[in-house]
C-alpha cells in the first residue's frame, strides 16, 4: 500500500474562491492510503514546497497528489520538489481544481464536490504510480549530412564550426548541388559561383568536415545518439587521394561526345571528366558508360597521361561504416520531367528550355560562355517569352505538381530583368497565373524587372508553342486584362518548371523511418514549431527536401538545422522520457500490429527464447520499444490486442483506476 | 475425398515432406469431428473428413509450427483465410506447413438436420443439391438449402487463399449477401436493435467457446486472463468483463477477422456471434474501402491505417436508424 | 420553360459533371481555344460565369455555337476543369427547350454539298439540336 | 488475328475510301475485319454531359456485340473511335451510365466496359507491328514527303483516349515511316480543322485548314494523311491556301502494300 | 410512495490529450467560460491512448455519457496519433449504435489548444445532449434480460 499525501492549494482565493480547500483536504484524508491530507494558500511558493517536502520526509510519503492549478502549469515544480525530497518525481500527480474547477464553477458546493472527485481520481492514479528512472544513452559526437548543395554544406559548416565532426554524402561526384548550376542569385543579382564557391572550399578544407562525394547511403540503423550508417563509395576508377585535378586527362581523353549533365546535356563532356572547375573535391571521376578503356578494354590514354598514377580501372565500389549521433537529411530537389507538358513543345524544339536550362545558357561557365544564344543555330535571340507554373499548382488534371514551387516567380523575374539588362534588344515576355513574391525586397525586385527593364508581364497562360518553318516558335497564348487571344513569333521560350524533391528521398526516408508527405517532401516534426526536424528523433531536415525553397530560406533552415543538431550533440547523453511504451513479452504476441502504429519506428521485433511453463523452452518473437526513440503517445498500447503493450505514467490500469474514482 | 485427403496424407508422410498432419477425427457422435494431429500411417486410418467436418484448423497451426518438422494440414477455403492472417500477424510459420487445399461446397449443420427430425446419424453425403443423412434408421435425403451451415449459405469465397497444392476444385470469391443480417438489424430501431442484442447476449454463459476457437484469438495470454490487465474477471464483483466482453473482443479482431464464423458455430448457446464481427467488416468495407482480412499476408490492415480524409465518427450518427 | 438563375447554374454544373471552383483563372483554355477569336465569351469565361451563375447570358451567346469541341482546353487545363463541359452544358441548356434548335431539319438541304460528309450533318445535329 | 470491326455511316458513303483501303490492307497483313451485325451510327460526336444516356447506347450496343464474340473492337473513324472507346471508358468507370444503361438495356449478362476499343493505326502498332507492316511493303512510297494530320479526336482527351503523347505523337510518322515515306512533323497536325462548324461556317474551316495547310507545306510536305472523313472534307473541300493532296492513311498504306488498284 | 424526483445530473467522463484538448480546456478555465461540473476530464498523452476498453469501463462504471477530446487532424503532436483515434472511436460508436446504445453517450471532438470556448461550447452541448438521455441503463443491462 502506498502512503499518499495531499496537498491542496488555495491559490490565494483563485481555487479557494469557490471550492472549500477545507473541505477537500479533509474528504481526501479519508480517502485508502493518504496519510496526510493538508491545504496551504500558495503550494507553488517556496513555503509550501518546503511544506510538502517535510510531509514527504516526516510521514514516508511514497507518493503525492497536489491538487492545484494545471499540470501544464506546474507538474515539473512539483516533480523537482518531490526530488528533492528523495522521492521519485514520477510518484506525483496533480488534481488540475483550477483551470477545470474553480475557474469555470461559481457554486462553493459544485466546485468543492467535483474538486474531492478530481482529487480521488489522482490518489486512484497515484496508487498505481510506479517510480519511474529516466534512462539514458549515449550521444556519438558526429553528424551526417546528407547532400552537398548549398544547404548541406551550410549545416556541416555550422555544425563544424561547432567542433562537432561531420560526414557529407553526395551522389555526385562534385558537391555544390543546384547553386553551383545556377548564375546570379535574386534578389540580390550576387553571382551563385562567387558566394558559393568559397563555402564548398570551406567546407573541404575544415578539419571537421569529411567529404564522401560520387557516395550513397547504403543502410541505415539504430536511432537518435546513436545511428549506424553504412556508406557506399561509388568506384570513380581515380584514386581521390593520388589525383590532383590537373585535367591533363580530361583533355586526352578520346571519348568527348557524352551529354554534360552539369550543363544539362546543353554540350558533351569526356568520359573521364571533372564537373566543373571549382569542382570539390577536384578529382576526376571515370563514366563507365561511356569510357572506352571500361567498354571495350581497349585505350587506357588517361593512365598513361596520369602523373600521378591515379588512374584505376579495377577500383570497385566499397563501403564504409560510421556511428553518427545525428543525421541531416539535404537531398534538394529537381526540375519535373516534362513530358506530359509538350502543348510548350520542350520535346519539339531546342529552343524551348527549363529555367534551369537558361542559368546554364547565361552562366560564364556554361555552354556557350555566357552569351546568350538560341542553342537550335546558335543566333542570338530578339524575343523571349518566359512561361510560370509549368507543372505546378496542377491539380485534378493527372499530371504535375499541386503545389506552388515558390521560387519560379523570382527567378523568372531575375532572368527576364538579366536578359533586358544585358541585351536591351530583346523583347522578353512573362506569362504568369499569380506573381508570388513574399520576402525581403522580392516584390521590389520583381516590380523592377517591370518597370525599370520594361519586362512585359502578361497575365495569362501559354496554350501552345508551334515550332514554325523559319524556326521561331509561335506562342500562343491570353491576355486576360486585355482579352485577347496573342500570337507571339518568339526565339526562345523558359519554361518554369515545377520542382520536386530528388529521387533518392524516398529510399532514404524507408531507411530513416522519417515520414513524408504525398509529393515526397519530407515531413516536419511540427509545421510551425519544429520546421527543421523530422518526427523521427534525431533526423533533422535542411533546404528543399522539405519543401520548395528559395536559397536564403534554404541556408536559414541549414543554418537551424544545424543548431538543433549542434543542441543534441553537445550533450553526452540524452535524458530519456520515461513515459513511454514497453512491451510485457511474456504476453506479446509478435503480431507487429503496435510497429504498424508507431510514428518514430521505436519498435523491433527479436525471436527470444523462453523457458514456458511446462519447463521447455519456445523461441518466440516479442516486441521491443527502443526508449530512446518512443515518444510516449500510446498509440501502440490500443493496437495491442493482448494488452502487452502498455505506457508508463498513463498506463491501462491508471487510467482505469481514475474512470473508476471518476464514475463511482 | 476422405480417402484421397488420407492417401495425400500417408505419401507425403512417407516421402518426408511433412512429419506429422494436422486434421480432424472422429468425436463423440458421427458429426462432431475434432481436430487431430496425426504423426503415422497408422494412426491416420482414425482420418475423418465428410460434409459434417467444420473446424477450422488454422488455429491449430499456432502451436505447430512451433514444433519441430514440418506440418501437413488441410484447409478449406476459410482457413485459408485464417491461415494468411495469421502469418501476416507473424503468429504461424508458414514455411512450416504443407498446405493441402480442399475445395468446399458448404458444411452441413447437424442441428439443422436435427431440427428436421432426423436422429441417429452415421454420416452424411452430398449428393447434387441434397444431403444423404445415413441414420440408424436407414438413409434420409435433405434439401441442402435446408440445411447448410448459416455462414456457408452466405459463404463469401470458396476460392483458397494460400496451398501448397489443392485437392478437389477451386472455387471462386463470392459475391455474397452475408451483411443482409447485419444490415437489418441496422435498418431496425435503437430499441429494437437493443431487445435482439440483449436477448442474445444474456443467453451467454461465458463459456469462452468462441474465444477459444477463433484464429484471430491467439493471444498468448488473453486480456480477459490477465490480472494485470484490469478487466480480467478476478472476482464476481467485477461485471464489466461480463458485459462487455463479447464487444471489447469483437473490437480486438476487428480488422484482422476473416470472417470464418467459428465462433457462431461453437457458441453452445446459439448467439450469433458473428454479426458482431461482421457489423465492423460492414463498416470498415464502407468506411475505409474493401478490406478482407486474410487475402494476403502482406497489407496494412484497416486499424492500423489511416487517410488523412477519414470519416468522423459524427458518421454515426448520419447513417441508418435512430 | 425558365429556371431561376441558381436552378439554371446547378442544372449545368451537373450537366457538365466538373466543379468550377477548381479554375485558378490561370487563363490556358482561352489560350488554347482554337475559336478564340470567333467568340464573344471565351473558355476561361465560361468557367467563371457559370460559378456565377450566369447562365442565361451563355446561353444566349454565339460562343456555344462555335465551340468546335476540340478538347484542347481539356487536355491542357491545368486543373482538370473541362471547359468544354460547361460549353456543352449551356448549349444543352438551351437546346433542351422546346423550340430552342440551333439547326433545323429544313435547313439542312441548302447545306449540302456533294463532298460534304455525313458525318458532318450528324455531328452538327448531335451538337445544335435536340 | 480476327477483329469486330465497326464501320459507321460515313464510311458507308462518303468516306467509302478509308474502308476499302483499310479491308484490303488488312488481308494483306493477315488481319480479318468481321464487321458487326446491324451497327448503328455512334452519333459522331461523344455527350459529353454527364445525364445523357440514350445517345451512348448505340456505342454500348457495338460494344456488346464485340463482347459476346469474344473480339477486340476495330474501329477506322476517328469520330467513331472516339466516341465509342469514351462510352466504353464511362460504362468501366461511371457507374451512373453503366447503371442506367444496363437497365435500359436489359442485357442477359451486364455490360461493364470489357471490350477492349482499338483503332485501325493502333492495331498497325500494337498487333502487327510497324516493323512487320514495313516487312509487308512492296512498293514503299519513297519519294512522299507526308504531313499526318492528328486532328482533335484521336488524341484528346488524352486520358480517356490514351492513343499517343496529345502534344506530340508519333504513331503516324512511325507509320509514315513504315511505308517507306518520309515523315513531316508540323505543330498543327493536333490542332482543330473546324470540324462539324464548317456546316454553319465555312470561312471558319477554311482559316484553320489554310494554317495546317500552310504548315505543313513550310515544313517541306508534299501531301497530308488522315483519318477521319470530316478532316478529309474540310482540309480537301475548304483549304484555299497552299493546297495539298489529302489522303486517307489507308489509302497510301493500299499503295504501299501493293493493292491499291484491287481497291477500287 | 412518492419519491421527490432528483434533476438528473449525468456523469460525463472527458478524455483529454494532453496537448491540444487539456489545454483547451485550462484555457476555458482562464477565460472562466463556464460548463457543467458533471465533466471530469482525464489526461491522456494523445487521444490515440484512448483504448475502448476505457470507453466502455467508464460506461459499465456509471458514467452516462464518455467524450474524447484530441488535436485537430494534422495537428497531432504524434503526428498521426488522432488518424487512428478516428478510425478507432468511429468503428466503437458504430458498434454500440448496433447494440441499441444511444448514439448521444459519445462523442469525439477535435479541440486545439486554442479552442478554450470550443472546449465549453462542446461540453454545454454534450451534457446537455446526455441529460436528455437520462441514465445509461442499456450498457448495464445488455447481458441481463428483464423478465
Amino acid at each position: 500500500m502506498q502512503r499518499i499525501g495531499v496537498f491542496v492549494c488555495w491559490c490565494g482565493s483563485n481555487i479557494a474562491g469557490t471550492v472549500d480547500v477545507h473541505k477537500v483536504a479533509e474528504a481526501l484524508k479519508s480517502e485508502p492510503g493518504v496519510v496526510i491530507a493538508t491545504q496551504y494558500q500558495y503550494m507553488c511558493s517556496e513555503a509550501g514546497q518546503t511544506l510538502i517536502k517535510d510531509a514527504i520526509r516526516d510521514h514516508k510519503l511514497t507518493g503525492i497528489v497536489v491538487c492545484s492549478c494545471s499540470p501544464r502549469m506546474h507538474e515539473a515544480t512539483f516533480r523537482k520538489t518531490a526530488a528533492a525530497a528523495g522521492l521519485n518525481p514520477y510518484m506525483v500527480e496533480i488534481a488540475n481544481i483550477r483551470e477545470q474547477c474553480s475557474w469555470i464553477h461559481k457554486d462553493m458546493e459544485v466546485g468543492t464536490e467535483k474538486a474531492i472527485i478530481l482529487g480521488r481520481a489522482a490518489i486512484a492514479k497515484v496508487h498505481l504510480n510506479a517510480p519511474l528512472v529516466a534512462g539514458e544513452s549515449p550521444v556519438v559526437k558526429r553528424a551526417l549530412v546528407i547532400g552537398g548543395g548549398i544547404a548541406g554544406i551550410q549545416t556541416a559548416l555550422d555544425i563544424a564550426d561547432a567542433g562537432f565532426p561531420v560526414d557529407i554524402v553526395e551522389t555526385k561526384p562534385t558537391i555544390g548541388g543546384k547553386m553551383a548550376q545556377i548564375d546570379k542569385t535574386f534578389p540580390t543579382l550576387d553571382c551563385a559561383a562567387c558566394i558559393l564557391t568559397p563555402k564548398m572550399v570551406d567546407a573541404a578544407q575544415h578539419d571537421k568536415i569529411n567529404i564522401y562525394a560520387y557516395s550513397e547511403v547504403a543502410e541505415v540503423k539504430g536511432f537518435v545518439g546513436n545511428f549506424s550508417v553504412k556508406i557506399k563509395q561509388k568506384a570513380r576508377m581515380v584514386d581521390p587521394v593520388k589525383c590532383t585535378g590537373c585535367g591533363l586527362c580530361v583533355e586526352k581523353c578520346p571519348m568527348k561526345k557524352v551529354p554534360n549533365e552539369f550543363n544539362l546535356g546543353m554540350d558533351k563532356r569526356s568520359a573521364i571528366y571533372i564537373p566543373f572547375a571549382q569542382a570539390v573535391p577536384k578529382v576526376a571521376t571515370i563514366d563507365p558508360t561511356a569510357c572506352l578503356k571500361m567498354k571495350t578494354g581497349k585505350c587506357g590514354l588517361c593512365a598513361t597521361v596520369c602523373e600521378a598514377g591515379a588512374i584505376d580501372y579495377t577500383q570497385q565500389d566499397s563501403f564504409i561504416e560510421e556511428k553518427y549521433g545525428a543525421i541531416v537529411v539535404a537531398t534538394g530537389y529537381n526540375p519535373i520531367n516534362l513530358d506530359q507538358f509538350d502543348e510548350f513543345a520542350y520535346n519539339q524544339s531546342p529552343d524551348v528550355v527549363t529555367s534551369l536550362e537558361f542559368e546554364r545558357l547565361t552562366n560564364a561557365a556554361g555552354p556557350t560562355a555566357g552569351t546568350l544564344l538560341r542553342p537550335s543555330d546558335g543566333k542570338h535571340p530578339h524575343t523571349l517569352v518566359f512561361v510560370q507554373c509549368v507543372g505546378s499548382r496542377c491539380d485534378g488534371a493527372e499530371k504535375g505538381k499541386s503545389y506552388c514551387s515558390k521560387i519560379c516567380c523570382m527567378y523568372t523575374a531575375k532572368h527576364a530583368m538579366l536578359c533586358r539588362e544585358k541585351y536591351p534588344d530583346t523583347e522578353v515576355y512573362v506569362f504568369y497565373i499569380d506573381v508570388r513574391t513574399p520576402g525581403k525586397n522580392f516584390d521590389e525586385f520583381y516590380r523592377r524587372a517591370v518597370e525599370e527593364y520594361g519586362v512585359k508581364y502578361i497575365k495569362g497562360m501559354v496554350g501552345k508553342v508551334a515550332p514554325q518553318a523559319d524556326g521561331s516558335l509561335l506562342v500562343q497564348a491570353s491576355d486576360l486584362i486585355e482579352g485577347e487571344q496573342l500570337k507571339i513569333k518568339a526565339d526562345m521560350v523558359v519554361l518554369a518548371a515545377a520542382i520536386e524533391p530528388d529521387q533518392s528521398a524516398r529510399p532514404l526516408a524507408t531507411m530513416l523511418t522519417a515520414s513524408m508527405d504525398t509529393n515526397d517532401f519530407f515531413t516536419e516534426a511540427h509545421p510551425k514549431l519544429r520546421p527543421v526536424e523530422s518526427p523521427t528523433a534525431g533526423v533533422f531536415l535542411s533546404g528543399c527536401c522539405q519543401g520548395p525553397k528559395d536559397i536564403p530560406e534554404t541556408v536559414s533552415q541549414a543554418s537551424g538545422a544545424a543548431a538543433k543538431v549542434i543542441g543534441l550533440l553537445v550533450k553526452d547523453s540524452l535524458t530519456c522520457n520515461p513515459c513511454v511504451a514497453h512491451s510485457d513479452e511474456l504476453m506479446c504476441n509478435g503480431c507487429s500490429a503496435c510497429e504498424k502504429v508507431c510514428p518514430y519506428g521505436a519498435i523491433t521485433y527479436q525471436d527470444k527464447e523462453f523457458r514456458m511453463p511446462d519447463r521447455t523452452t519456445a523461441i518466440r518473437r516479442v516486441a521491443s520499444v527502443n526508449p530512446a526513440v518512443c515518444q510516449g503517445c500510446g498509440a501502440c498500447t490500443v493496437a495491442c490486442p493482448s494488452g502487452a503493450m502498455d505506457l508508463n505514467g498513463f498506463s491501462n490500469s491508471q487510467i482505469m483506476a481514475e474512470v473508476d474514482a471518476i464514475c463511482k | 475425398m476422405q480417402e484421397a485427403m488420407m492417401r495425400r496424407a500417408k505419401e507425403l508422410l512417407a516421402d518426408g515432406t511433412v512429419n506429422r498432419v494436422l486434421g480432424w477425427q472422429k468425436g463423440e457422435f458421427a458429426y462432431d469431428h475434432t481436430p487431430a494431429v496425426f504423426d503415422s500411417a497408422d494412426q491416420l486410418e482414425q482420418f475423418v473428413y465428410d460434409d459434417f467436418t467444420a473446424a477450422n484448423l488454422s488455429k491449430y497451426l499456432v502451436k505447430e509450427t512451433k514444433q519441430e518438422g514440418k506440418i501437413l494440414a488441410f484447409l478449406k477455403p476459410c482457413d485459408t483465410y485464417s491461415l494468411n492472417q495469421l502469418t501476416k500477424e507473424h503468429r504461424v510459420n508458414r514455411d512450416k506447413v504443407y498446405v493441402v487445399g480442399i475445395g468446399c461446397e458448404g458444411k452441413a449443420d447437424v442441428e439443422k438436420i436435427k431440427a428436421l427430425g432426423i436422429d441417429g446419424i452415421l454420416g452424411i453425403k452430398a449428393e447434387g443439391d441434397n444431403f444423404v443423412v445415413e441414420t440408424l434408421y436407414g438413409n434420409q435425403t435433405v434439401a441442402k438449402t435446408d440445411v447448410l451451415a448459416e455462414r456457408c449459405v452466405v459463404c463469401k469465397s470458396r476460392k483458397l487463399m494460400t496451398y501448397d497444392e489443392i485437392l478437389g476444385e477451386d472455387g471462386e470469391v463470392i459475391n455474397s449477401n452475408r451483411f443482409d443480417m447485419v444490415e437489418k438489424l441496422e435498418n431496425m430501431t435503437a430499441d429494437e436493435r437493443f431487445a435482439f442484442w440483449q436477448n442474445e447476449l444474456s443467453r451467454c454463459i461465458r463459456c469462452n467457446a468462441c474465444r477459444n476457437v477463433c484464429p484471430a484469438c491467439t493471444c498468448e495470454k488473453c486480456v480477459f486472463d490477465n490480472v494485470n490487465s484490469g478487466i480480467a474477471n478476478t472476482a464476481a464483483a467485477d461485471s464489466f468483463e461480463e458485459k462487455m466482453f463479447h464487444v471489447i473482443r469483437a473490437f480486438h479482431v476487428a480488422g484482422r477477422c476473416t470472417d470464418c464464423g467459428e465462433c457462431s458455430r461453437v457458441c453452445p448457446q446459439g448467439i450469433p456471434l458473428h454479426l458482431l464481427n461482421r457489423k465492423f467488416i460492414k463498416d470498415i468495407n464502407e468506411l475505409y474501402g474493401e478490406y478482407q482480412a486474410g487475402e494476403d499476408t502482406d497489407s496494412k490492415g484497416p486499424l492500423t491505417n489511416f487517410t488523412y480524409d477519414d470519416c468522423e465518427p459524427s458518421i454515426v450518427h448520419e447513417r441508418g436508424v435512430e | 420553360m425558365s429556371h431561376n438563375k441558381e436552378t439554371l447554374r446547378e442544372i449545368v454544373i451537373e450537366t457538365a459533371g466538373v466543379n468550377p471552383r477548381k479554375c485558378m483563372k490561370c487563363g490556358k483554355c482561352s489560350a488554347t481555344c482554337p475559336a478564340y477569336d470567333e467568340m464573344e465569351y471565351h473558355p476561361h469565361q465560361f468557367v467563371s460565369m457559370v460559378e456565377a451563375g450566369k447562365i442565361e447570358e451563355l446561353m444566349n451567346s454565339k460562343s456555344i455555337w462555335m465551340c468546335l469541341s476540340c478538347f484542347a482546353c481539356v487536355e491542357r487545363c491545368p486543373r482538370g476543369v473541362e471547359p468544354a463541359s460547361f460549353i456543352e452544358a449551356a448549349r444543352l441548356a438551351l437546346i433542351r427547350q422546346q423550340g430552342k434548335n440551333h439547326l433545323k431539319a429544313e435547313d439542312v438541304p441548302a447545306k449540302l454539298n456533294d463532298k460534304l460528309p455525313g458525318q458532318a450533318i450528324v455531328s452538327a445535329f448531335r451538337k445544335y439540336s435536340k | 488475328m480476327t477483329f469486330s470491326y465497326y464501320p459507321g455511316c460515313t464510311l458507308k458513303a462518303k468516306g467509302k475510301d478509308l474502308e476499302t483501303y483499310a479491308v484490303k490492307s488488312a488481308e494483306v497483313l493477315g488481319v480479318t475485319m468481321e464487321e458487326l451485325e446491324d451497327w448503328q451510327c455512334c452519333g459522331a460526336v461523344y455527350p459529353m454531359a454527364k445525364n445523357e444516356i440514350a445517345t451512348k447506347l448505340s456505342s454500348v450496343r457495338a460494344l456488346v456485340a464485340a463482347r459476346d464474340k469474344g473480339q477486340d473492337l476495330l474501329t477506322l473513324c476517328s469520330a467513331c473511335h472516339h466516341v465509342i472507346k469514351r462510352v466504353n471508358n464511362d460504362m468501366a468507370n461511371d457507374q451512373n451510365v453503366q447503371l442506367k444503361a444496363n437497365n435500359y438495356m436489359a442485357l442477359d449478362v451486364p455490360y461493364t466496359g470489357e471490350t477492349t476499343v482499338i483503332h485501325y493505326l493502333e492495331m498497325l502498332r500494337d498487333r502487327v507491328g510497324f516493323d512487320n507492316l514495313k516487312k509487308a511493303v512492296v512498293n514503299p512510297l519513297k519519294d512522299m514527303k507526308i504531313a499526318a494530320y492528328y486532328g482533335c479526336l484521336l488524341l484528346r482527351p488524352s486520358k480517356a483516349m490514351s492513343f499517343d503523347d496529345p502534344e506530340n505523337p508519333t504513331i503516324m510518322e512511325d507509320f509514315i515511316k513504315a511505308i517507306g515515306a518520309t515523315p513531316v512533323v508540323y505543330p498543327y497536325r493536333n490542332e482543330c480543322c473546324g470540324g462539324y462548324v464548317a456546316m454553319e461556317n465555312n470561312e471558319y474551316a477554311t482559316q484553320k485548314c489554310n494554317t495546317i495547310c500552310t504548315s505543313a507545306t513550310e515544313m517541306g510536305a508534299d501531301a497530308i494523311i488522315t483519318a477521319c472523313p470530316l478532316c478529309m472534307y474540310n482540309l480537301d473541300a475548304n483549304t484555299t491556301e497552299n493546297n495539298l493532296p489529302v489522303y486517307y492513311f489507308t489509302q497510301l498504306l493500299a499503295r504501299a502494300l501493293g493493292v491499291e488498284e484491287d481497291a477500287q | 410512495m412518492q419519491v421527490e424526483k432528483k434533476e438528473f445530473k449525468p456523469t460525463i467522463v472527458a478524455f483529454c490529450c494532453n496537448w491540444c484538448s487539456y489545454a483547451g480546456a485550462d484555457l476555458s478555465g482562464t477565460n472562466r467560460l463556464n460548463y457543467p461540473a458533471n465533466v471530469k476530464i482525464i489526461r491522456v498523452p494523445c487521444s490515440c491512448r484512448v483504448n475502448p476498453m476505457f470507453v466502455l469501463r467508464a460506461f459499465q462504471r456509471g458514467a452516462d455519457g464518455v467524450i474524447i477530446c484530441g488535436c485537430h487532424p494534422g495537428d497531432c503532436h504524434y503526428t498521426t496519433g488522432n488518424y487512428y483515434a478516428r478510425r478507432r472511436m468511429t468503428l466503437l460508436f458504430s458498434m454500440l449504435d448496433f447494440l441499441g446504445i444511444e448514439r448521444d453517450r459519445t462523442r469525439l471532438e477535435w479541440v486545439s489548444a486554442a479552442e478554450g470556448a470550443k472546449f465549453a461550447k462542446t461540453m454545454n452541448e454534450f451534457v446537455e445532449a446526455v441529460t436528455k438521455l437520462g441514465e445509461n441503463k442499456r450498457l448495464e443491462d445488455l447481458r441481463c434480460k428483464k423478465q
